[in-house]
């Protein structure tokens, strides 16, 4: 009972000081909750995101953040609550349309495509957006898709898999971004970069939502927090509070 | 690719026989079973009865392939019409009592079985039905050049069923069924010991995820050789004693439409169930021999009908179907007991 | 040597009819990962039905060329839409066996109605006849057949490579979900491929009515031939089930030439090699292990 | 209610028939290729029959309630063999009639011997019925391989067609084809240049046909049957040799031209055990058996009347149903009716010898189904030749 | 630094593996020292896996030597390799889905007895490994799961069932495919301490992107990049090579 006050309380301090930019918010989440069958895995979340702002959700194994992309997506449809992006509704609207609309998905899976080469893996999708980036962008950041194009997707490494699947959402220029996990396997070094594209996204104006196991590369990239336990947010934060409380946080949430 | 295909399947092919846990109902259920078989050929006619067990045996060999090993063979008729034949052969020229004939025909069909094996093995999935199918058909073209052995499309006629000089079983299909039915349950015996153990284990592992079977130290490729040449043998036994239950061997054995009718016999009884080949059996070898009196005119509008709502609506078929029935119910009699 | 000429011309000529047979079953494995059983019993619909449209409604080869694969490509997209489409995400086994049943009632559908013994059907006007360089002879409808086969084969190969269908249609039957994720409208595509892969079938059909005996088992044996000849090709392989099409032509015509009694079982012998030397045949993609 | 299958005779019959009725047993193929040519509509030629003896018989008839069972054999000889033995033993079926494809004939052909009750085939042409797997309860009516090669071949070859070509489908019945008609070709002073072996099943004949037209042949023999046939004779309409060679053909039925058309098979030669169109006889037969079924009589249908009338009479002669008495009534009868002229149930292998024709398809059917012109009438004796001597008569 | 002890277990001689013209693996020679914790790391796609692969035969090399115990193995099955005591994980979880926890492992214990080619036997026959198995599972944490079908587990809990699996076939070397890949701080800690706990008496040779885990695992580091060893060493002097900076760990990496 007390746990669910203080969020609240949290929750509202935080909503004031983003209240300059509720005009412009891109995703609005409101009210989700969502099931598998009879269990409840999501209750009464509110999350939203604004255009260039990078937003995390933090959560152990099993919190619920990937059925919370996957709803956004139009992916998962056991929900109720209210899903927004730029003002309208998105309803029941299928998950295609969505995409066109401007929301991009990088499964946790990667799903990669092993019936496609790396090549047909990045021009696969359509583009959605002028700032989409063009193929010789994408193979000039990541050169190893170039030397790579024409074997079958899945027969790259693990970590190459992730960078695809990251370079694929990047050639569509969708205005929202749901990124989940795309630090997973990635050599620190490609980490490093992973966090400049995202920083540079952003800049041009592209809102990403973040789900993230690296609790310190999230913390270089993102403006704001929404800590997930259990299907519920206990915890909204701006970066600057995470990094100062960010021991306290991680053992509350048990990380 | 090869790991979606397995957890595709995983969901609905592996389901654990009925009676290889500790379930209360297996003796009942073996009890029951034996009093079905021996009563049969006084409900249906004896060689309609002698064929619903060689059928059923028959595609209990093609589930244990497909339901416990997860390779669709498309060619079995390879196995039961060589078996046939050989059977036939073995009882004309050397005028043995038929049980010795039929014993050598499944020899006949394991040792045929091991280099089609060796070769179809390589290939899983849909690619070994289409393989075995090929091989079996290039074994249907040598029956049928071979004529001087085989006759032909005349096929192999007036095959001798001796027995030890007791004319009963000779002559009378009643009581022949009998004799032809404890060697059917001996091969059913076989199949379940060989699902029911160490060996089966391994199988179910394989079909699973071959590549981890691998890294256990499990040689997926042997496995899988010795699961169809079992198979083939129990297919030939299944032959062997059709042949002589019919007294002759005919092209027809060896056809692909034999092929894709003991696979639909497989469906409709369930993958994976192992018994459900002796319903699956009962079902269409009675409606087909109802059918061909009936005077109704289209039988394959009847039989293909079966398949397509079976495989759309009754995967599991009708022993799978009806155990899923029982277990619900089970389940909810325990649920309400509790509460 | 005028008769092996002749010989490698008609196998040419058989060749390009099981490609573009085979075609239509490659197209279908390769984008949605059914191995359509029926596809045997479509080309058989497709015969029928051109001969039905020539004796009730006097339309002609050329007419028929074009109406039967229209219509065999709204009967493709039925049977995607009531059959196929709720086995896509199962093994594809069940598929398998699902257009094996429909094979058992298209052929005795076709039995019912038009009876066993066959329907007629003539070589159109203009195609009849040889022609003969030396002493080598062709039908002049073989040649016909022959090139449009390769013409068609080369449109869908092009079709399918060179354009962004086949691309989709392959993600789109991998993993749908993932793909409408990614902004594809995953059901406007994978109905009408279907569609298309049994259009070609009944091509293959409207092109064997003129030569061939016209019966509802006439897809029956064919269908085992095809099977055959996309495992030499590698299944799901576009060039693959051309290029074995042509081969498995010749090896016939040569068999046929010089070893007749071996001539139906030579095509397996291939296929036995091809899958010992290379399971994934010549053009396939390796499985992993 | 064992079923035991008690099939022995059931003796002490004499002058009584059994179980008070007789019946006749139809077993064929109802939904595969034989279906046109036999099929369902044998059904309908048995009735004739019945009627044809009840009207001849009325009051004094032996067979008072005669009744007609009917199988579907579906092709398959296993199918076949139960079915037969459920015939006579569960349906307690006197005679089965028919019975096409030679595996499935062979088979019932055993059920009779073992049974003691009577089989007459008509669908099946294999000499094998007459030869080696003759026995006391089997007859063959209509046809068989031996008859057409000396009916075809013969004819054409004397005829002038002295230069062959045969290509055969590979398989027991091509094969036997193929032998015969090279012995009569050869018997009656031509030459067989070469046998081509086809495999069977077969689409794709162009191949064999350039094979076939080595040598410039007089005549190209077709031993093909069913769809092969009709393969063979398209492609071969679309090869150079047509009009070339004259094409001849082992085995046809009238079903077949009337599938693939008149103008395809124009001018080709044939045997034919009976036809619709050949006398006033036939055509009001034809006409009796159109009324009932809509369609014009294949040979087969007509056999089927032919046998189940003459066992009845048989039946009639006896006095009784008992299978060994109508054997005998029936061995060595001399039969003149609307199918067998100059016919005779020979006792020494159980063929029926008859009269059969050289036809020639016409080039345009002048009304639905008139497809023939009978070209010439082979006398029996030279269309069926001596009796097999492989058959032992037990 | 903690010095090589003991003979090299296994060593591979200018080990190349080529995809359609392309290097995945490249003239390495690794030595891997008999009871030593072995670190693999490199960018992604410098070929760990692939090596992984070849040293357990599910690739076949296109030039050089894997020598194991002495024995050279080039070239072999896997299933002619796992016997003489190698046992690996796989990058991404591989089990028998419908299976239950014990099953597995009963599994992975009677390989090397040859009992799984006994058709006629009753397959409760395997029962005879469940004592062991219980143990291995106690081990992991997973013994209250033991009659739970694997497909029930959360990803944690499977990557620590395949390390169970990998002890059961008590193996002389461990080969260990990122196996914390996906996991939450806690986790990690916990497989590091099982990891550590298994390496008592064993050779264990892994990959991880997680410098923690190297850290903390590692007596030996070797470091891959485009199939071709770049740096070998003790973790400690790895992390401070220029080179291993800027290709691998990035220039602020901590
Ligand atoms: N298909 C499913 N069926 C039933 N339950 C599911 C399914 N998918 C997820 N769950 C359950 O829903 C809850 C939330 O899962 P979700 O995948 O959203 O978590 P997560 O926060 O993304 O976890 P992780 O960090 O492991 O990715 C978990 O308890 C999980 O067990
Ligand atoms: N079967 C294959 N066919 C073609 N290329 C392959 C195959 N397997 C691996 N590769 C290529 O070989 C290279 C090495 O792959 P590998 O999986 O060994 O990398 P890794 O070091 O394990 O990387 P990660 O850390 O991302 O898992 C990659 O570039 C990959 O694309
Ligand atoms: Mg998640
Ligand atoms: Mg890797």
């Amino acid at each position: 009972m007390s746990d669910e006050t203080t969020t609240t309380e949290r929750t509202g301090a935080v909503a004031e000081t983003t209240a300059t930019q509720a005009r412009s918010r891109m995703l609005e989440v409101k009210g989700l909750s969502a099931w598998y069958g009879e269990a409840r895995v999501l209750t009464d979340v509110a999350v939203d995101v604004a255009p260039g702002e990078v937003v995390t959700l933090v959560g152990r194994n099993g919190a619920g953040k990937t059925t919370l992309l996957r709803s956004v997506m139009g992916l998962h449809r056991q929900i109720e609550g209210a899903i927004s992006l730029d003002g309208t509704d998105l309803g029941k609207t299928s998950a295609d349309s969505r995409a066109r609309a401007g929301i991009g998905w990088v499964p946790d899976d990667r799903g990669i495509y092993a019936s496609l080469t790396v090549a047909e893996n990045l021009l696969l999708p359509p583009v959605v957006h002028a700032d989409a980036w063009p193929l010789e962008r994408v193979y000039e950041f990541f050169p190893v898709l170039h030397e790579r194009r024409d074997f079958p997707g899945t027969k790259l490494s693990g970590g190459e898999q992730q960078m695809l699947a990251m370079a694929r959402v990047l050639r569509m220029g969708s205005r929202l971004l749901l990124l989940d996990e795309p630090s997973e396997g990635l050599a620190p070094v490609i980490v490093q970069r992973i966090g400049e594209i995202i920083r540079e996204i952003k800049g041009q104006g592209v809102g990403v939502l973040l789900v993230e196991q690296n609790v310190k590369f999230a913390s270089t990239v993102a403006d704001r927090h929404y800590l997930l336990a259990q299907g519920k947010v206990v915890e909204h934060l701006s970066n600057d509070d995470f990094r100062a409380r960010e021991s306290e946080l991680l053992a509350y949430l048990g990380m | 690719m090869s790991e979606q295909m397995t957890a595709k399947v995983d969901v609905d092919l592996a389901q654990p026989s009925i009676l290889s846990r500790r379930n209360p109902l297996r003796h009942l259920m073996l009890l029951g079973g034996l009093v079905v078989l021996v009563l049969l050929p006084y409900w249906i006619y004896p060689p309609v009865a002698m064929d619903i067990l060689c059928w059923g045996l028959f595609a209990i060999s093609v589930d244990l392939l497909l339901g416990f090993t997860g390779l669709l063979s498309f060619g079995h008729a390879a196995f039961w019409g060589g078996s046939a034949y050989c059977t036939g052969l073995i009882a004309t020229h050397w005028g043995v009592p038929f049980p010795v004939a039929v014993v050598g025909g499944a020899v006949f069909a394991m040792l045929i079985a091991w280099p089609i094996g060796y070769l179809s093995v390589r290939r899983t999935g849909i690619y070994f039905a289409m393989v075995t199918l090929a091989f079996a058909q290039m074994l249907y073209f040598i029956a049928n050049q071979a004529r001087d052995l085989t006759g032909g499309e005349n096929g192999l006629q007036g095959i001798p069923r001796s027995f030890f000089g007791i004319e009963l079983v000779e002559e009378d299909s009643f009581y022949f069924y009998y004799v032809g039915a404890a060697m059917i349950l001996v091969g059913i015996l076989i199949a379940w010991r060989v699902v029911n153990s160490p060996f089966g284990r391994v199988l179910t592992a394989v079909r699973d995820n071959p590549a981890r079977a691998r890294a256990l130290g499990y040689d997926v490729e042997r496995y899988k050789i010795k699961a169809f040449v079992i198979s083939a043998g129990l297919a030939g036994l299944a032959g062997g004693v059709f042949a002589i239950s019919h007294q002759f061997a005919s092209l027809q054995e060896l056809m692909w439409t034999t092929s894709g009718k003991v696979v639909l016999v497989t469906v409709l009884g369930g993958i994976g169930t192992l018994w459900g080949g002796l319903a699956g059996a009962g079902v269409v070898v009675t409606l087909e021999d109802f059918l061909a009196s009936s005077g109704f005119e289209g039988i394959g509008l009847i039989t293909g009908s079966i398949f397509v709502l079976i495989v759309l609506l009754f995967r599991h078929g009708i022993w799978g179907t009806g155990r899923n029935v029982v277990r619900k119910y089970v389940l909810d009699r325990r649920k309400k007991t509790r509460d | 040597m005028s008769a092996f000429l002749q010989y490698t011309l008609q196998g040419l000529a058989a060749g390009g009819f099981y490609a573009l047979s085979a075609l239509g079953l490659a197209v279908i494995f390769g984008v949605l990962g059914v191995v359509n059983f029926s596809h045997g019993a479509c080309y058989m619909l497709g015969a029928v039905i051109s001969a039905v449209l020539l004796a009730e409604l006097h339309v002609g080869f050329w007419v028929a060329l074009v109406v039967v694969p229209i219509l065999m490509f709204g009967f493709g997209v039925l049977m995607e839409r009531l059959l196929v489409r709720w086995l896509l995400a199962l093994d594809p086994l069940y598929n398998f066996l699902l257009t094996f049943g429909l094979t058992l009632i298209l052929v005795e559908a076709v039995k019912q109605r038009y009876g066993v013994s066959g329907l007629p059907y003539e070589v159109p006007a203009g195609l009849g006849g040889q022609v003969g360089v030396g002493s080598v002879n062709l039908s002049v409808y073989a040649i016909f057949a022959c090139l449009f086969s390769l013409v068609v084969c080369i449109g869908v190969g092009l079709l399918l490579t060179k354009t962004r269908i086949g691309m989709i249609v392959r993600a789109s039957t991998e993993a749908p979900e993932r793909t409408r994720a990614l902004g594809i409208n995953v059901g406007r595509w994978v109905t009408p491929v279907f569609g298309f892969g049994i259009a070609l079938a009944g091509l293959a059909g409207v092109l064997a009515a003129p030569t061939r005996a016209i019966t509802a088992e006439m897809g029956s044996n064919f269908i085992i031939i095809l099977f055959a000849v996309v495992v030499i090709g590698g299944l799901g392989s576009i060039l693959g089930a051309v290029v074995a099409g042509f081969l498995v032509g010749l090896v016939e015509a040569y068999g046929i030439a010089y070893a007749p009694t071996y001539a139906q079982i030579v095509i397996f012998v291939l296929m036995a090699l091809v899958v010992l030397v290379r399971p994934s045949g010549l053009f396939g993609r390796e499985e992993v292990a | 209610a064992c079923g035991s299958g008690a099939g022995g005779p059931q003796s002490g019959g004499s002058g009584k028939l059994t179980d008070d009725k007789v019946v006749i047993g139809l077993l064929n193929d109802q939904s595969g290729v034989y279906k046109d040519l036999s099929g369902p509509n044998s059904k309908a030629a048995i009735e004739l029959a019945i009627a044809d003896y009840k009207a001849k018989y009325g009051e004094k008839a032996v067979a008072k309630d005669i009744e007609v069972v009917t199988a579907d054999h579906q092709n398959k000889a296993d199918v076949a063999n139960s079915k037969a033995q459920e015939m006579y033993d569960r349906q307690k079926a006197d005679i089965i009639l028919d019975v096409p494809n030679s595996a499935a004939a062979l088979a019932v052909a055993t059920q009779a011997a073992n049974k003691k009750k009577l089989y007459i085939n008509i669908g099946a042409g294999t000499t094998k019925l007459t030869g080696e797997s003759c026995n006391k309860y089997t007859f063959h009516w209509a046809y068989n391989t031996a008859m057409l090669a000396r009916g075809t071949a013969g004819t054409i070859t004397k005829e002038g067609g002295t230069s062959w070509n045969i290509v055969y489908p590979d398989y027991a019945f091509g094969q036997d084809m193929n032998k015969s008609f090279s012995k009569e070709v050869m018997a009656a002073g031509g030459s067989v240049g070469q046998s081509i072996a086809s495999p069977f099943p077969s689409d794709n004949f162009a191949t064999f046909i350039t094979k076939a037209g080595e040598g410039s042949p007089k005549v190209i023999g077709s031993m093909h049957a069913g769809g092969d046939l009709i393969n063979f004779v398209k492609q071969f309409n679309q090869s150079s040799l047509k009009g070339k060679a004259q094409l001849a053909v082992g085995l046809m039925f009238i079903t077949d031209i009337h599938s693939l058309g008149v103008d395809q098979f124009a001018g080709t030669q044939f045997t034919d055990a009976w036809y619709w169109n050949f006398d006033e006889q036939n055509k009001k037969w034809a006409d009796r058996f159109k009324e009932k079924t809509n369609t014009r009589p294949s040979f087969a249908h007509a056999a089927n009347y032919s046998a189940a009338m003459n066992y009845l009479e048989a039946v009639q002669e006896a006095g009784t149903d008992d299978a060994d008495a109508v054997v005998g009534k029936l061995e060595g009868k001399k039969i003149n009716d609307v199918f067998l002229r100059n016919g005779e149930v020979r006792k020494a292998d159980h063929a029926v010898t008859h009269d059969v024709y050289l036809a020639k398809v016409k080039s345009s059917a002048p009304e639905e189904w008139d497809y023939e012109d009978i070209v010439k009438t082979i006398p029996a004796a030279e269309a069926y030749g001596e009796a097999n001597p492989a058959c032992k008569m037990g | 630094m903690q010095v090589l002890t003991g003979t090299p277990l296994l060593e591979t001689r200018a080990l190349t593996k080529e995809f359609r013209g392309f290097r995945a693996v490249s003239d390495v020679d690794l030595t891997v020292a008999q009871g030593t914790v072995h670190a693999l790391v490199g960018p992604n796609g410098a070929g760990k896996t692939t090596l992984f692969n070849l040293l357990t035969g599910f690739l076949t090399p296109t030039s050089g030597s894997v020598t194991f115990d002495g024995q050279d193995i080039t070239g072999r099955a896997p299933e002619q390799i796992a016997p003489l005591g190698i046992a690996r994980s796989f990058q991404i979880t591989s089990l028998f889905e419908a299976m239950t926890l014990r099953e597995h492992l009963e599994l992975a214990l009677a390989s090397p007895t040859g009992m799984g080619r006994q058709w006629w036997r009753s397959v409760t026959r395997m029962a005879r490994f469940k004592d062991q198995a219980m143990e291995l599972l106690e081990q992991v944490g997973l013994a209250d799961r033991a009659s739970a079908p694997a497909s029930s587990l959360a990803y944690g809990q499977k990557r620590a069932l395949e390390l169970a699996i990998a002890m059961a076939l008590d193996p002389k070397l461990l080969l260990l495919d990122e196996p914390t890949a996906g996991m939450g701080i806690e986790d990690v800690d916990r497989t590091i301490a099982l990891v550590k706990q298994l390496s008592a008496g064993r050779t264990v040779v892994f990959v991880d992107h997680n410098m923690h885990v190297v850290g903390s695992l590692a007596d030996q580091v070797t470091v891959l990049q485009s199939g071709q060893v770049l740096a070998e060493g003790p973790y400690e002097q790895v992390r401070a090579d220029e080179r291993v900076i800027t290709a691998y760990l990035g220039a602020t990496h901590e």
